[in-house]
């Protein structure tokens, strides 16, 4: 490992190599040689120079980083001799449960769907940006269209996902609100009244 | 100096100070957004340009900002400027102190955060996964339907009615005291108003008064003053509180 | 450079330092020991000593790739050399300094969270609701449940992201705050003085 490290070491190009480490630990997506290369505000020739060496540093069996070259340009991965550790840290254990935040959203969206975010944050009394994108991301919710056609506030419903993670055949089995409201309008009236005066 | 034409420069608004009034009038503006402090703090600058005090000037002003002020403290806390009514003066200032310590130590706060910030500008880090890792699947456990229920109707209710209990806490009923009175009445022929109401909350006493007056109405008891503001002498009829020759604790500025 | 390479070559924590490499560089967040160890699925002290050895290989001067202890665990990050490059190609999440406004906010949440909007406004005297929101959309400070859990008002805290952005390993990082004491009696004093001058 200590004769190409020392080269770098006497070697001009030492410098640029880490800054084209440090560019790459950041990226969240392979850097492309231009790019490296505007950030760098190097010579394109000696950028490659640079990679080449760091190339050399981060290859496979030497580092538990390596660089690789791919279609959209280069970046940092795992070695395949850590792969077994890797996979054990991406093994998400089963969740057991929703965040407040979440659940409330997702009743919101079960029940009154297809509805805006607007309209949920209204109701819950605070900004639902982070709940939505989160049940989205779960795919528990997606979107289904937009109010009034184009140009709208996107709506959301819930997912073929959402029925199976709670065990529903269809949002008809969804549990009855009778004790509340008659039907959906009385309902999303409702909520609507009580989180005026809950803000109020 | 003209205290309608200051000119501001606020997070929430920009623009002369009548503007400022007219918008707020018009709830146009919400008050709850306006930092007062700041508005004091332009006129004390625009204060200190000029060589002379301007006393007309400074009456407006402080007769403006203290009405904004009061408007502010009653859209911001209604419940909390009950509660302070309700302490003593001595309370009170505790209580404002406490308050306004902690509000300064946010502040000071606020100030670190902020150097650290800028002391951490040059810290990159990347946010979210890495370009080439694998994508983790987050899994859920089978969910429980009735939950979705249960939150629906959490949000579906009326607000708990928190003030009621308050008011039972700050006002004791009426016939609490009339049967306090007609107990100590039953032990004494006479008692000393004031004496009675040692420790009690001004609210508590102002209830007490009207127990008082139920009794008086009642012709239970006989209620007598040597002076505006001399002690109450309470006795039960019949037995004349003859209170002129009697030592008394002295009707202290609380319960004025 | 090559001193502690060679060492670390003729060691048996050879090769757990390097799954550590690759376990840090495709992680998606800091990651705390105990994650390490599981993923790693290696003694405890063990690991900690391979961390000891690539806090050395990967530190500020030493490599454009720094190991740095942050938001309760371990992650890599550039070095501040290459903070001119990083910042042509990539965003910082608070770019721009904070309005003070929510630096307060920012700072109620970090010492008295989780805390709900009218707790903040309470102590500021001035309506949370925009520096809350925006603090939110930053990934600064997020949901905590609700208060008294039911219909309450919504608790927020800081997340991770706050401890990273301002490089703290925890919040008990954050100085202490009992500095201002002499300021409260003083306060204190001229507050009774007026009290007693209104009840005179």
């Amino acid at each position: 490992m200590e004769r190409p490290l020392r080269l770098v070491t006497a070697n001009p190009l030492d410098q640029l190599a880490r800054t084209l480490e440090a560019l790459l630990v950041v990226a969240g997506a392979p850097l492309p040689l231009e790019e490296l290369v505007a950030a760098a505000d190097d010579d394109g020739e000696r950028v490659e120079m640079a990679l080449g060496l760091l190339s050399e540093r981060y290859r496979e069996g030497r580092s538990g980083i390596v660089l690789e070259q791919v279609a959209g340009g280069w970046a940092f991965r795992a070695s395949r001799d850590a792969a077994v550790a890797c996979g054990r840290l991406f093994e998400r254990p089963v969740q057991r449960g929703l965040s407040q935040a979440s659940l409330e959203t997702l009743a919101i969206v079960a029940y009154l769907g297809p509805v805006t975010r607007p309209e949920i944050a209204r109701i819950r009394g605070v900004a639902a940006d982070s709940a939505v994108a989160g049940l989205v991301e779960r795919g528990l919710i997606s979107e289904a269209g937009r109010d009034d056609g184009v140009g709208g506030a996107v709506k959301y419903r819930t997912t073929p996902m959402f029925e199976r993670v709670f065990g529903l055949e269809s949002l008809s089995q969804l549990p009855r609100l009778d004790d509340l409201a008659g039907d959906v309008d009385d309902l999303r009236e409702r909520l609507h009244a009580v989180a005026e005066q809950r803000t109020a | 100096m003209i205290v309608r034409e200051l000119e501001l420069d606020l997070d929430a608004f920009e623009g002369p100070f009548d503007l400022l009034l007219t918008l707020v009038l018009k709830e146009e503006l919400d008050l709850a957004d306006v930092d007062v402090a700041g508005i004091v703090v332009r006129f004390l600058e625009r204060l200190g340009e000029r060589e002379e005090l301007d006393l007309d000037a400074c009456g407006e002003f402080l007769v403006l900002v203290a009405a904004l002020l009061e408007l502010k403290a009653r859209g911001l806390f209604e419940d909390e400027a009950a509660e302070l009514a309700d302490l003593e003066p001595e309370e009170a200032a505790e209580e404002l102190a406490r308050r306004l310590a902690e509000y300064r130590r946010m502040k000071e706060a606020g100030g670190w955060l902020a150097e650290r910030l800028a002391e951490e500008r040059d810290r990159f880090f990347r946010i979210g996964p890495a370009p080439l890792a694998p994508q983790p699947e987050r899994k859920l456990a089978p969910q429980e339907p009735e939950q979705l229920a249960e939150v629906i109707r959490l949000l579906a209710k009326e607000p708990p009615a928190v003030s009621l209990s308050h008011m039972a806490l700050r006002f004791p009923p009426v016939s609490q005291f009339v049967e306090r009175f007609r107990a100590l009445l039953s032990r004494r022929s006479r008692f000393d108003f004031d004496a009675e109401l040692g420790g009690l909350s001004r609210v508590e006493q102002a209830v007490a008064f009207l127990a008082l007056l139920e009794l008086r109405r009642a012709d239970e008891i006989t209620i007598s003053q040597a002076a505006p503001f001399a002690p109450i002498r309470v006795a039960r009829v019949g037995e004349e509180s003859a209170a002129a020759d009697e030592r008394t604790l002295a009707w202290n500025a609380r319960s004025a």
